[in-house]
């Protein structure tokens, strides 16, 4: 059993409710354990930093300090020094916090100060911050996901898009890339899903620019559902409550400021996993969308044809030869 | 010993680096505290601990070692070796009821005539706080301090150790 | 030229360089700002998604904040329209912390009140209000406070959306909090006087 | 510890105008010195206006040779200053030249100090610890060692070949070590060279003829230095010459081998990735030697047991599927290492799309494109091989100046990105842009290149690309690589539509700079490139004697440049060869093997492989030409085995005890 502490964040029970309950789901056929946090709080989005330093970085504290006191409440599992965010905003608010508290010590300093007033204490360092997909693909191993599939997503054309705080400025360098990292891809893959090369992988969704310049916010989630649309992907997959929001949420008004007439679903990752595991969409929050997925899933049906692909007689290269594609975990064998 | 402690120290110098920076110091005519005599080795992998400890034990308040930056060593990595040296040397002095403060590692290159300058007078004033050594003054040395040093030897250090 | 121009490019020139700025936003920014290492590459103006919506690309602010011109750089809208999605900062070849600049600007401007449009810095305001009230966002009293006051008129076309969220369980009716409300509370009280004293 | 039999010690303090004495007073510290540390044997103590003139100097030849003196203190400037004049007085007047010590009071008293008094007591102490040390000086001889004439060329680039050529046309031996089937390097792939335009090939390869077929260079290609000992003027080093599985004098080069063979295998190394050759090949067609390599990883007969066409068709017998690598051992007095640089793998740059997008080449990549000899004959196209493109974006700066990657700025990408520019122009017509964060072409008729590159109608975009993307935005955009741009000088975002992107990628040290330096006993910058002796007076020597480095492998550096650093290279080598031997300096350290314990503690100190261990009498040994004089060994040896001259304990704690001034004489004597 593997167990890490959760945060799951503001939205995970609300907007992103289907997030909450498709990762649930995925939990216990991969053996995993998540303990909530007790008494999290809000990590401010990108809402606080803008107005004052310290009580920003103290409010994103207080939950890294509780959950260092959590930690080694479980010690026949052996304790965990991982906590899990499902959610990209909340993962870099905490990840940044545990980081600029390193890398200025004199923030470090007053945040403690400040946690002091509440009995808590937060020694930067002492957690590791992790994003759910990180775990999934790193820890649990794409080659345990795909053992899991019973229902291969087989010719569902998906838009993999991983938005931009996950990926950025990732401080402690876990993703295999800034601009175009695989790891959702490989682990679409490994679900069977007909993964399209999707360039726009880690552009904005206008993050909370949909609240308060929404012209500005159409232009990017027209960016993303156009060249979505454009590569023929039926839907998107998100690993982020607030990417899912805005392209799912807005895209009627972006339609309607642009007179355009896209209809892009856009899923959680972990509701597709869902899905390839086995359950049934109604227990994966499927049919909470706005832009209704329903045709979407409809092109793979329930009973979903094993379209394995014959291995034809190899194409002849034409032209000149292409250079390997490079990623930073070169060598590195997790991802296949 | 009531007008100001003007302590003694023994600056241990290598000759590519920081000595020519102690002599960069000089032509740009940067003013810092006097209370330093220089001794020119070959280079801070020379450093043998009895050194110091004939240094301090001889009258100097505080001990200064100098050296090429970390992979900037006139011989190649040399000064990595003085470094372990100087982290052991902290630890025997801590052991023997010494302040490890009193002996400080700088590094230096032969363009930072003014960071020589600067951390000399930082640390003459550092052993001024401590106070006179007076090993080998009285008797029975230093066994009669009694308090505890530092107990982080390292982390007060503003040492790069190499990867 | 118009009368206008001339007239606050002397007013510009006749104001002393406040040279002290830039120092100022790097010590005010979290992490080590590398603010002064820029070379003026563009690499940030290149890769910003919104680029098109700002009064400054951000090189051009930084730039603004080099020669000191304090009220310019508080007064743009750049800062606001910033959407941290972060291809600058991973692109910048000094390592400037782009984004978290960006944080400390809409600070600045809100103390000095000098923001150009109030949607923004109200919304955050808003924001925090809930969260230092329920310790936890609360969407729809957040929603319902912000677009009444911004954007009343964007309301009847949002209605449907609004409505298809609530009935389909994705937006609380009532807020959450959090158990110990007091203890965050002292938290940040404690966290808004150090802010005042650094 | 001090000397049993008494010193004869003089003390000369140096006025230096007022340099010193304005500071200092000159006057009471020679008296002092002659009264305090008379016990110590100081027989007189001078001041005088400036010791270091010629009336200075005789004034100490004069003491010595009338007062007997055995030892001289000389308080004045910067031992790195005068040290070798008061040296050489000494050894005019008869005196061992190392029993002279330089006390430091004006760089370290004078001139840093304002207060008089305090001033004064200082140069005390530094006197006294000079007397004090100079008492425990010991009279050393230069040592003088002779220099073999041969010398080792590692890298057969340009800068190499150069290197070898001057010394090889000097009469002198030279053997030229390069790693590939063919010398040439870099250069050699080139299609055009800044800012004149020449042809590569036509430039480079008579020098390569030249030194293929030179009377005194000895070609050693497909060979690798595995093994270096010795020290200047006597090196010893090991070459693994890699089987080619070719008789090197059986082989007529006519290259039936390569035609015959059946493996076709993309060329990473010449053609940049871009093209093919086979599993028996040389690079190309003016590679020297001419003898093609057998490259063992795709030979079929090599994996799968059959096949040998080579052999079948070679009409002279050359094929030997069972030759093995060969150890050379030679001898040689100085060492050149030419050994280039890598280019930057611009498929780090993620959002430049190298790898990602077909139609984004690197500069390398482009050379062989627009090469006549290269896999489309000079044709500039798209990836697919035939399309010509109508708009080209060139992109400046990659890879290097970002922190991301390389800090430095890599000095021909500029110049590169220029040609490029204009090859693109003259060839296809197209569009051209060039994206640059600062413009450099210094040096001679660069900037007029840019000035050229200007009037052809090369459009210039100030600023570092962000990003090249396929995905459109507009109708415009469509089926077009689109770079991604804010325009500096024109304050705005820009996306520019363009069918190729050509990433003018910076260089970088070797992969193996690093365990290459080891092996030759020379350190590399934090950047990975080797480190010269001195970076504006000594670039081309190294801290190793006998070592010299030349071309990219100090540095990135053009054409030019190279060959400037390789000819220079060669005159260092010259210059040490003509002189027969070289005198090493006698600050050494040495085993006192009765002490020696064999603990081996030492051994693994030296970084100039001067320590070995002699397994029979378990004791070490140090051989006095190889080692440096750090003194690391010295310091570490628990038994007290090993002594330094010049900077040996017993000097410098006497020093210390000078300092501290434990050694004036008891107050009452």
């Amino acid at each position: 059993m593997n167990r890490y502490l959760l945060y799951p964040g503001c939205s995970m029970d609300s907007s992103a409710k289907a997030y909450m309950e498709s990762l649930n789901s995925i939990l216990e056929p991969l053996d995993l354990t998540f303990e909530e946090i007790d008494d999290w709080n809000c990590c401010g989005a990108t809402e606080y930093l803008g107005i004052n330093l310290i009580p920003a970085y103290s409010l994103i504290a207080r939950n890294l300090a509780l959950a260092a006191n959590q930690k080694n409440r479980h010690p026949e599992t052996g304790g965990t020094r991982t906590v899990v965010a499902p959610c990209s905003a909340c993962y870099l608010n905490l990840a940044k916090a545990d980081y600029y508290m390193q890398e200025r010590p004199s923030l470090g300093v007053k945040v403690n100060e400040a946690l002091q007033a509440g009995g808590l204490q937060y020694k930067p360092g002492t957690l590791d911050v992790r994003h759910l997909i990180d775990i999934l693909v790193y820890d649990v191993g794409l080659e345990a996901i795909r053992s899991k599939v019973v229902r291969p997503l087989h010719g569902l054309r998906v838009a993999p898009y991983m938005g931009c705080m996950l990926p950025r400025p990732d401080y402690q360098h876990r993703w295999s890339d800034h601009e175009h990292p695989t790891e959702l891809d490989d682990l679409l893959r490994a679900l069977g899903v007909d993964v399209v090369d999707y360039p726009l992988t880690t552009s904005c969704c206008g993050g909370h620019m949909t609240q308060i310049g929404p012209e500005t916010a159409f232009e990017l989630i027209r960016r993303l559902v156009a060249d979505a649309d454009e590569r023929g992907a039926v839907l998107m997959a998100t690993v982020c409550p607030m990417c899912q929001m805005n392209i799912d949420a807005y895209q009627n008004e972006m339609n309607h400021y642009f007179g355009t007439d896209y209809h892009m679903p856009v899923l959680f990752f972990t509701q597709l996993m869902g899905l390839a595991f086995g359950r049934e969409p109604e227990e994966l929050g499927i049919g909470v969308e706005l832009v209704s997925a329903r045709n979407a899933l409809a092109t793979i049906g329930v009973e979903v044809p094993v379209t394995q692909e014959p291995a034809g007689p190899r194409k002849k290269s034409e032209g000149l030869p292409m250079p390997r594609r490079w990623t930073r975990h070169e060598g590195k064998e997790t991802v296949k | 010993m009531t007008e100001t402690f003007e302590p003694t120290i023994i600056g241990f110098t290598c000759n590519w680096c920081s000595y020519r920076a102690a002599d960069l110091a000089g032509m740009a005519r940067i003013k810092y505290a006097p209370n330093v005599r220089l001794i020119r080795m070959m280079c801070s992998g020379r450093l043998d601990p009895t050194f110091v400890l004939r240094a301090l034990s001889g009258g100097a308040d505080g001990v200064m070692i100098t050296g090429c930056h970390p992979g900037e060593c006139h011989y190649m990595e040399q000064n990595y070796k003085a470094l372990r040296r100087f982290l052991l040397l902290r630890r025997v002095l801590h052991g023997m009821g010494i302040e490890p403060e009193r002996v400080k590692l700088v590094w230096a290159s032969a363009a930072e005539g003014a960071r020589f300058a600067s951390e000399t007078t930082l640390f003459v004033e550092e052993i001024r706080r401590l106070g006179p050594l007076n090993w080998g003054k009285q008797e029975d040395g230093p066994s009669t301090m009694d308090h505890e040093g530092p107990s982080s030897i390292v982390h007060g250090q503003e040492v790069e150790v190499p990867a | 030229m118009p009368h206008m121009t001339d007239e606050r490019v002397r007013a510009g020139l006749a104001r002393e360089e406040d040279l002290s700025l830039l120092n100022e936003v790097s010590m005010k920014t979290a992490g080590v700002s590398h603010l002064e290492m820029c070379i003026q590459c563009g690499t940030c103006g290149g890769s910003c998604p919104v680029a098109m919506d700002m009064d400054h690309t951000p090189r051009m602010l930084f730039a603004m904040l080099r020669a000191g011109m304090r009220e310019e750089v508080l007064r743009s809208n750049t800062p606001w329209i910033c959407v941290s999605c972060y291809h600058c900062v991973v692109r910048c070849p000094q390592e400037v912390h782009i984004a978290d600049v960006m944080y400390t600007l809409k600070g600045m401007a809100i103390k000095a009140r000098l923001f150009s449009d109030s949607t923004a810095p109200d919304f955050s305001q808003t924001f925090v209000d809930m969260v230092e009230t329920f310790g936890r966002s609360y969407e729809l009293g957040l929603a319902s406070r912000h677009y009444l006051k911004h954007f009343p008129l964007r309301l009847p076309g949002m209605m449907p959306m609004g409505f298809g969220m609530i009935t389909r369980g994705r937006m609380a009716l009532t807020p959450r909090r959090i158990k110990h409300m007091d203890q965050l509370k002292a938290i940040l009280d404690c966290a808004k006087e150090l802010e005042l004293t650094s | 510890m001090s000397a049993q039999k008494q010193e004869r010690i003089g003390v000369y303090v140096c006025h230096c105008g007022s340099n010193i004495a304005g500071a200092v007073d000159v006057v009471d510290l020679a008296n002092w010195a002659a009264e305090k540390l008379k016990h110590q044997g100081v027989i007189i103590a001078r001041d005088y206006k400036f010791m270091c003139s010629s009336l200075g100097q005789e004034l100490i030849e004069k003491d010595i040779r009338e007062l007997g003196l055995t030892r001289v203190v000389v308080a004045a400037c910067s031992p790195h200053l005068h040290e070798k004049t008061f040296r050489i007085a000494a050894q005019n007047a008869g005196l061992n030249p190392y029993l002279v010590e330089l006390a430091s009071i004006r760089e370290q008293v004078s001139w840093v100090h304002t207060d008089k008094a305090v001033a004064t007591e200082k140069s005390k102490a530094v006197v006294a610890g000079a007397v004090s040390r100079v008492i425990e000086n010991i009279p050393l001889e230069e040592i003088k060692v002779p220099i073999n004439p041969n010398t080792l060329v590692v890298g057969g680039g340009i800068a190499g070949i150069q290197s070898a050529l001057e010394i090889a046309n000097a009469g002198f031996h030279v053997y030229l070590v390069e790693r590939e089937p063919s010398i040439g390097g870099h250069m050699a792939q080139f299609d055009k060279t800044f800012p004149t335009l020449d042809c590569s090939a036509c430039i480079l390869t008579p020098r390569m003829v030249e030194a293929g077929t030179h009377p005194n260079i000895t070609l050693l290609t497909w060979s690798e230095v595995e093994n270096v000992a010795g020290y200047v003027g006597n090196f010893t080093v090991t070459i693994r010459k890699k089987a080619r599985f070719v008789k090197e004098d059986l082989c007529t080069g006519c290259g039936i081998c390569e035609e015959k063979c059946p493996k076709k295998v993309i060329d990473e190394v010449f053609e940049a990735g871009l093209g093919y050759r086979k599993a028996v090949y040389t690079p190309f067609a003016q590679a020297v030697p001419r003898y093609p390599v057998m490259d063992k990883e795709n030979c079929t007969y090599f994996i799968k047991g059959t096949c040998k066409a080579c052999e079948k068709f070679c009409p002279t017998g050359a094929i030997d599927f069972e030759q093995k690598d060969e150890l050379i051992h030679i001898d040689v007095g100085n060492i050149v290492l030419a050994t280039g640089y890598d280019l930057f793998d611009a498929r780090r740059v993620s959002n430049y799309g190298y790898g990602r997008l077909a139609n984004v080449f690197t500069s390398l990549e482009f050379e062989r494109l627009s090469n006549a000899a290269g896999p489309t004959n000079g044709d500039i196209v798209l990836r697919d091989g035939k399309t010509t493109p109508t708009s080209v974006g060139i992109i400046h700066c990659v890879g290097s100046r970002d922190k991301n990657f390389n800090n430095y700025c890599s000095v021909i990408c500029c110049m590169q990105g220029l040609k490029f520019a204009h090859l693109v122009h003259e060839r296809t017509g197209a569009t051209v842009y060039n994206f640059y964060i600062d413009m450099r072409t210094a040096y001679k008729a660069y900037d007029e290149f840019y000035q050229r590159v200007l009037d052809e109608g090369t459009l210039f975009v100030r600023g570092k690309v962000a990003e090249v993307t396929n995905a459109a935005r507009y109708e415009r955009e469509k089926g077009k690589l689109i770079i991604q741009v804010e325009d500096t000088l024109a304050g705005k975002q820009r996306r520019i539509p363009v069918d190729m992107v050509i990433l003018s990628s910076g260089l970088q040290p070797r992969h193996d700079a690093k365990e290459v330096g080891k092996l030759f006993g020379i350190s590399c910058s934090t950047d990975g490139w080797f480190t010269e002796k001195h970076p504006k007076l000594d670039p081309v020597a190294t801290m190793t004697e006998g070592i010299y480095i030349a071309g990219c492998a100090q540095g990135p550096k053009d054409i030019p440049s190279s060959v400037s650093q390789g000819a220079a290279a060669s005159a260092r080598v010259l210059d040490k060869i003509l002189q027969r031997e070289v005198a090493l300096e006698p600050v050494k350290a040495s085993v006192d093997q009765d002490a020696c314990s064999g603990c081996r503690i030492c051994n693994g100190l030296c970084p100039f492989n001067a320590i070995s261990f002699l397994e029979d009498r378990m004791v070490t040994q140090i051989n006095p030409a190889l080692c440096q004089g750090c003194g690391t060994c010295v310091a570490a040896c628990p038994a007290g085995a090993i002594h330094g001259t010049g900077f040996s304990d017993e000097q410098i704690i006497a020093q210390i005890d000078g300092l501290l001034l434990r050694t004036l004489a008891p107050v009452g004597e």
